[in-house]
């Protein structure tokens, strides 16, 4: 017992003495993953695409500049407080401390908001967490790039809508949500809620508990209740065993659409068979291979170095991380130009954030044409962009259904303004004047 | 409800009266139809062949099981059940034929627990344990200290319980008894499993019990020995049923007491 | 009509559903029943059964054998896996902390969760693995009474035959063989059954194998209806409802609680839970089980707790 | 040779019912405070090692202390009154939710009447959190008086599903935020804002540090023997006058309260923003683990077994990297999982009842030494 517990502490000093091997010339970058638990099927892929991406920019260009990345990844399991301790364990490694954090949890997005101000690091949540963090004033280190839940609610109506054959036959149609029952699954209620009141449908919304197991209720009540379309938004093993039971019951997989995080492989081949006619946003870009692939391909894959398994190279979750990558090296190659090819502070990576501007041409060079439109943030605008498209599965993989939707502002910009002044009330935070940053 | 104070009873009266008592299990009757009184300051015991329903018959006393017919009258209040806690702060003690000490505490923490009754701080002044909650947790401190001389206790007073032999055990078990300050103690076999010696003292410790603090005592026992030097008054019971009730003298000469005894080998 | 075709929908839903809890409980009690241990690992075991089956039955089919020869070498391999963790299960965990109370041996079992989950994950893979042994679709009953029909889902009725298969099966063993009513004794008396001479370290290696096989069978159709995942650990926290209700104690219990929580918690969902903002069905069940504790403190079908001093 | 009571001798009972009756122990916990008090503010000010990175404070120390107290709360309730409670996580939510309702306001609506609140300060709001989730605990606690053992346990997982339900559904309990997710307010204290990481270790020590001694005083009180001997044996309890409805619903209530407490400070303190998945079942089980582990019907082992169980999995995280070894975050997480739990087997074999008893041994030794008995 003794011996154990000295074998313990020894084991403490070396842990908390950390190694001391960082290099003066590297770019630390963390990654918070879950690579176990229940929502590992999809937080893995994920993680894949984004380490993939770096590693393949070491390999490639021998880093952003020749300042070599030093990723690491900390598991957090999707759980809050892992993922808070992650973020305290990596924010000040490196020599310029973690350039820029992205959780992929809206639950750990949602907790760190209120602790990067203090450490001055930007938080790239992709796709999810606060919807009303695209107002930089407000939420000067939140980067909800390329999409929100708003614009992917609003979206979602638009293409239903496109459907049915137009705005104007929604009205006493029925569209019910069955949502995740945390914040993640709560966040596009209001969104719809809105469209809803305008155009006169008739909108439900159906919670499921976590892990989302059991859903036999909820879906016999669909089935009694016969929405005339329904909205999925999912995670982990939810989606595919919503799909399962809509089978079950008989709802019609092709009036079923789920965000962009109910949309990937691990949401439908479960499901098997029954998966065939499914929807799904896209976070702009969708499955299959890019030009970056084949740089992925050649730099990392063929020579032993790539995380991601073959099968899953080019499936959506995958893309989407190696995408959260490219914004993030973006952004700090941007903010190289104004501050010097070193280590980036995560002020000086916000400030490449906050001037990131993909071009159509630039986007083409990196190897990202086809999976996602220009898009330029600013100080007031961290989002930058407001497109999405539909995919559907054909039960062999999806395939692009839709042109591009673009989210209504005239409904979406004043509720983003009000929930940014709310959360400003709340915290006494007086927004920044973003015409005097530079 | 408020006991009246056991001075109001005259010593020779009777403390406790059992009228008709009837107690069954589904359909297996544990007593039957007994009667009996016990006076105040009296030794009396309570005796029988196994089975005889004398157990259950402390249970009923102190509430633990409701008979189903009959009365039981302490202290000049007639009722027919209560609440164990009730019994306990009427005033009746008790120990048990094995041993029900509260394991995980110390011997002294066993006894104290016999004060609860006597503590009136609430949670808040124990919380702080400051003022009148630490003098009080002193004063009975004390009264508890004298009971752990008076049981010649002290070298284990700060052992775990279930550390002790089975011998000091019991004699925890009469002073977390004795804790209470009852009127009338209650002893489920003391001597069961013990030594010649240890039968001795624990005897010694009745009669001193009965003599220092004048409480009146009902007790179990199967050494007849025992029974007939320490007892006042004997009541014997067979299969539920009362068949003697007298001076030890009396019941020993009595033909259905030998009859009943004769039948179990002892 | 249609009001009375969709209760009585809901309602068998909600009965098949409840007996797919029972298979799950059904683990529980048999340990719980033989050994006084309250085994959280249940949940893990079906983990850990449901990858064992699906990642030997997908690489036996990847090698080109046919279905039914990797499903049987499937099942064999996973139950051979659920032999191996009965057996260090029985030897390194529970036989050091024979006599301990009841609360040390939850929580060993709840450290032995811990390293079963983790263990089959390292070993077989955290990601989702279909698996298709049973038909998902759906009948629809009476369509010529109810409009639409009432839905009756075939893996439900698969999870209901084979729960009453597995009861009949133990209730024979627990009966007619040597084995199983060597089991009843020790669940009787343990010194007792030592004292007559029944080795008691077999017998616990025999009643965790027999759960290991019943979370087997749990995981053929929960895997069914899921996919084999880590998500599948969270049925234990489902099934425990059930194990109350029927009593920790009583095989019949488990199916018969199943019943009551799944058609209590389904009838709730579906008609209570709209005007409660939904998801009502995960505490509804405890609720239940809290109500029907409150009058009988050890279940239905628990046995009597007797109280001496 | 140190560490002797020979020598010593009590002239009070006072001085012999004293917590640490020994000297040696008396001076080494004033040591100990001195350092938690006085010694870590400094090097932390100094950036000393390893106070230099706000990592060992922020990450581990805060969630420490108050996961102690959680700790100590369950202790009371499981440890010193042996009412076995899954449902610690639904009494830190109701702590922490209503810490926050009565931070920023709170507005019934009565029948046309408004019952109003204006915004408490931080500390009031807390301390009420607490008072909230010990009314909830006495509630769950009622069935206690009929329910024994692993009964119990489970049946207070219905406490703990339906609150997790109560704070995602009822949106008053979070403002009507869209998400359903609520932020804290700003930690201010008679005019003090708390915001660096070592004010935030000072908060919680303090409160930690009162509550530990509040508590033992409870336990070693008359109010603690009675839980103890409900726990023995709740029949002889009763017999000796121990009412158990008073006894075990004061158990509910206290301990109720003090994680209500720890509950506030996590989502306040360490959180910041918080949703209900914070305090779900796996926070209840991570509590217990830490009661048993530590030692049951100790205070000492509650803040032993928090230690074990919350440093535990973070250390073996980090080992491998730190050595330099090239292992995978999945192979690391999972390990963690397979070496926790066969630590808890492997302690559980070796000491049933945890570290506390682990040290009350070596002590007892330590006081012999060299002698064996």
């Amino acid at each position: 017992m003794l011996r154990a517990t000295l074998f313990l502490a020894a084991a403490a000093a070396v842990a908390m003495t950390g190694p001391a091997v960082a290099q003066q010339n590297e770019q630390f970058l963390p990654s918070l993953v879950y690579r176990t638990g229940p929502y590992a099927p999809n937080g893995i892929p994920f993680a894949n695409g984004v380490i993939d991406y770096w590693n393949m920019i070491n390999e490639r260009d021998g880093g952003i500049n020749g300042v070599k990345i030093a990723p690491e990844e900390c598991e957090t399991g999707y759980a809050t407080d892992k993922g808070v301790e992650c973020y305290e364990r990596m924010k000040s490694k490196g020599p310029t401390g973690a350039g820029y954090f992205s959780p992929l949890s809206t639950g750990i997005t949602f907790a760190l908001t209120e602790k990067v101000p203090g450490d001055k690091i930007p938080l790239l949540t992709m796709g999810y967490g606060r919807s009303e963090s695209r107002n930089g004033a407000v939420f000067p280190w939140n980067f909800v790039a390329v999409g929100s839940y708003w614009t992917a609610a609003d979206v979602a109506v638009q293409h239903i809508a496109k459907e049915m054959g137009g705005f104007g036959s929604l009205k006493g149609k029925k569209i019910s949500l069955v949502y995740h029952d945390s914040p993640y699954g709560k966040e596009p209620i209001a969104a719809l809620e809105a469209r809803a009141k305008q155009h006169g449908f008739t909108f439900k919304a159906i919670p499921v508990t976590h892990p989302g197991v059991e859903q036999k209720s909820q879906w016999l009540a669909i089935r009694q209740d016969r929405p005339d379309y329904v909205l999925l938004w999912g995670w982990g093993v939810m989606n595919p065993t919503a799909i399962k039971e809509a089978a079950g019951v008989g709802f019609p997989r092709d009036k079923m659409m789920g965000v962009w995080w109910a949309g990937a492989e691990p949401d439908v081949i479960p499901a098997g068979d029954t998966s065939t006619g499914y929807k799904a946003l896209m976070l702009q870009h969708g499955a299959g291979k890019f030009g970056i692939h084949a740089d992925i391909e050649k730099h990392l894959i063929g020579k032993g170095k790539g995380q991601g398994k073959a099968d899953d190279i080019g499936h959506v979750l995958y893309n989407r991380g190696l995408l959260n990558s490219m914004l993030g090296v973006e952004a700090i190659r941007t903010a190289m130009k104004r501050y010097g090819n070193k280590p980036m502070t995560g002020e000086q990576v916000r400030w490449g954030f906050e001037n990131l501007d993909l071009s159509a041409a630039r986007i083409k060079e990196l190897g990202f044409e086809g999976m996602v439109a220009p898009i330029k943030l600013s100080c007031q605008d961290h989002q930058g962009a407001d497109q999405a498209r539909v995919q559907q599965w054909d039960g062999k993989a999806w395939k692009v259904i839709s042109d591009w939707y673009t989210a209504d502002q005239k409904i979406l910009a004043p509720m983003v303004k009000e929930a940014a002044d709310k959360y400003a009330a709340e915290k006494k935070i007086t927004p920044r004047d973003c015409s005097k940053e530079s | 409800m408020r006991a009246p104070a056991a001075s109001d009873i005259a010593a020779g009266e009777a403390i406790l009266s059992v009228k008709n008592v009837s107690l069954a299990f589904g359909g297996v009757k544990a007593i039957n139809d007994v009667s009996f009184d016990i006076k105040k300051g009296e030794i009396r015991a309570i005796i029988g062949p196994n089975g005889a329903g004398k157990t259950s018959m402390l249970n009923v006393i102190n509430g633990f099981y409701h008979p189903q017919h009959g009365q039981i009258t302490f202290k000049g209040r007639t009722r027919q059940a209560m609440r164990p806690y009730e019994a306990a702060r009427g005033g009746i003690a008790r120990t048990f034929q094995n041993v029900a000490l509260f394991k995980g505490m110390s011997a002294l923490d066993n006894i104290m627990a016999g004060r609860t009754l006597k503590m009136r701080r609430g949670f808040l002044w124990q919380m702080l344990r400051i003022g009148p909650a630490l003098t009080e947790e002193i004063a009975h401190r004390r009264r508890v200290e004298e009971i752990i001389d008076f049981l010649e206790i002290q070298a284990i007073r700060k052992i775990q319980v279930a550390r002790l032999p089975y011998g000091l055990q019991k004699r925890v078990e009469l002073g977390r008894a004795l804790a209470m300050e009852p009127d009338l103690l209650l002893l489920d076999e003391p001597m069961a499993g013990m030594n010649l010696e240890e039968k001795e003292d624990m005897s010694r410790f009745i009669i001193d019990v009965n003599d220092h603090y004048g409480t009146t005592i009902a007790l179990i026992e199967h050494d007849m020995g025992v029974v007939m030097d320490l007892s006042d008054r004997v009541v014997v019971l067979d299969h539920g049923v009362k068949i003697a009730d007298g001076t030890p003298d009396e019941v020993k000469s009595n033909q259905a007491v030998i009859d009943a005894y004769l039948g179990v080998a002892h | 009509m249609i009001l009375l075709g969709q209760i009585l929908e809901v309602l068998i839903s909600g009965l098949l559903s409840g007996v797919l809890y029972s298979l799950v409980a059904l683990g529980f009690v048999l340990i719980y029943k033989a050994s006084g241990v309250f085994n959280f690992a249940q949940g893990a075991m079906v983990l850990l059964a449901g990858l064992a089956l699906v990642r030997s039955l997908d690489f036996v089919a990847a090698q080109g054998f046919p279905m039914w020869t990797a499903i049987i070498l499937g099942l064999t391999f996973a139950a051979a896996v659920m032999t191996l963790s009965a057996y260090v299960i029985e030897r390194f965990v529970l036989g050091p902390l024979v006599n301990q109370d009841g609360l040390t041996l939850f929580m060993s079992t709840i450290g032995v969760t811990f390293v079963l989950e983790g263990l089959a994950q390292m070993v077989f893979g955290a990601e989702i693995y279909p698996l298709k042994l049973f038909p998902t679709d759906a009948w629809f009953l009476a369509e010529s009474i109810f409009p639409g029909g009432i839905l009756l889902n075939k893996l439900d009725v698969w999870g209901g035959l084979i729960a009453g298969v597995l009861v009949a099966g133990l209730a024979v063993f627990f009966q007619r063989t040597k084995t199983g009513r060597a089991l009843r004794a020790v669940a009787d008396d343990h010194s007792a059954a030592q004292s007559v001479g029944i080795p008691i370290s077999w017998i616990w290696f025999v009643v965790w194998l027999v759960a290991g096989l019943v979370a087997l069978v749990a995981a053929t159709v929960w895997g069914t209806k899921l996919g084999v995942q880590f998500s599948i650990t969270f049925l234990a926290l489902k099934a425990l409802p059930v194990l109350i209700i029927g009593g920790f104690t009583s095989v019949p219990g488990a199916i018969i609680g199943g019943l009551i929580i799944g058609a209590g918690e389904k009838l709730a969902e579906v008609y209570l839970g709209p005007f409660m903002g939904g998801g009502i069905e995960y505490w509804f069940g405890y609720v239940l089980a809290l109500v029907v504790l409150m009058f009988r403190p050890q279940g239905l079908f628990g046995e009597r707790i007797i109280e001496r001093v | 040779m140190l560490y002797r009571e020979a020598g010593q001798f009590k002239t009070s009972y006072a001085a012999d019912m004293a917590v640490f009756p020994i000297r040696q122990d008396r001076i080494a916990l004033w040591l100990l405070l001195a350092f938690v008090f006085i010694g870590i503010p400094l090097l932390a000010n100094f950036q000393i090692w390893p106070f230099g990175s706000e990592y060992l404070l922020r990450a581990i120390l805060v969630p420490f202390l108050i996961l102690s107290l959680a700790a100590i709360g369950l202790n009371i309730l499981t440890g010193y009154c042996g009412q076995l409670s899954l449902g610690s996580g639904a009494f830190m939510a109701i702590g922490a939710y209503c810490a926050y309702k009565f931070g920023t306001g709170v507005n019934i609506p009565l029948f046309g009447l408004a019952l109003s609140i204006p915004p408490l300060p931080v500390l009031p709001s807390i301390l009420l959190g607490g008072l909230m989730a010990a009314i909830g605990g006495i509630l769950f606690g009622i069935p206690s008086l009929r329910i024994k053992g692993l009964y119990l346990a489970v049946a207070t997982l219905a406490a703990q599903f339906f609150f997790d339900w109560v704070f995602a559904r009822v949106q008053w309990f979070t403002n009507y935020t869209s998400s359903g997710s609520v932020n804290a307010p700003q930690l201010e204290f008679f005019g003090l804002f708390v915001n660096t990481p070592i004010e935030r270790y000072m908060l919680c020590l303090i409160f930690v540090v009162v509550f530990a001694m509040l508590a033992k005083n409870l336990v070693r009180g008359n109010l603690g023997r009675q839980w103890m001997a409900i726990r023995d044996m709740d029949i002889a309890a009763e017999l000796i006058g121990i009412r158990p409805l008073y006894a075990k619903l004061m158990a509910f209530a206290i301990s109720s309260f003090i994680i209500g407490v720890a509950g506030a400070l996590w989502a306040f303190v360490y959180l910041g923003s918080w949703e209900p998945l914070a305090f779900s079942i796996d926070r209840s089980f991570q509590l217990l683990f830490m009661v048993i582990i530590g030692g049951l019907g100790s205070i000492l082992g509650s803040f032993l077994g928090a230690a074990f169980i919350l440093v535990l999995p973070i250390l073996l995280d980090q080992v491998p990297h730190a050595l330099g070894i090239p292992v995978s975050v999945e192979t690391v997480s999972l390990l963690v999982f397979i070496v926790t739990g066969a630590l808890i087997c492997w302690l559980l074999i070796v000491e049933p009842h945890g570290f506390a008893r682990l040290w009350a041994t070596a002590k007892e030794k330590l006081r012999l030494w060299p002698y064996p008995y």
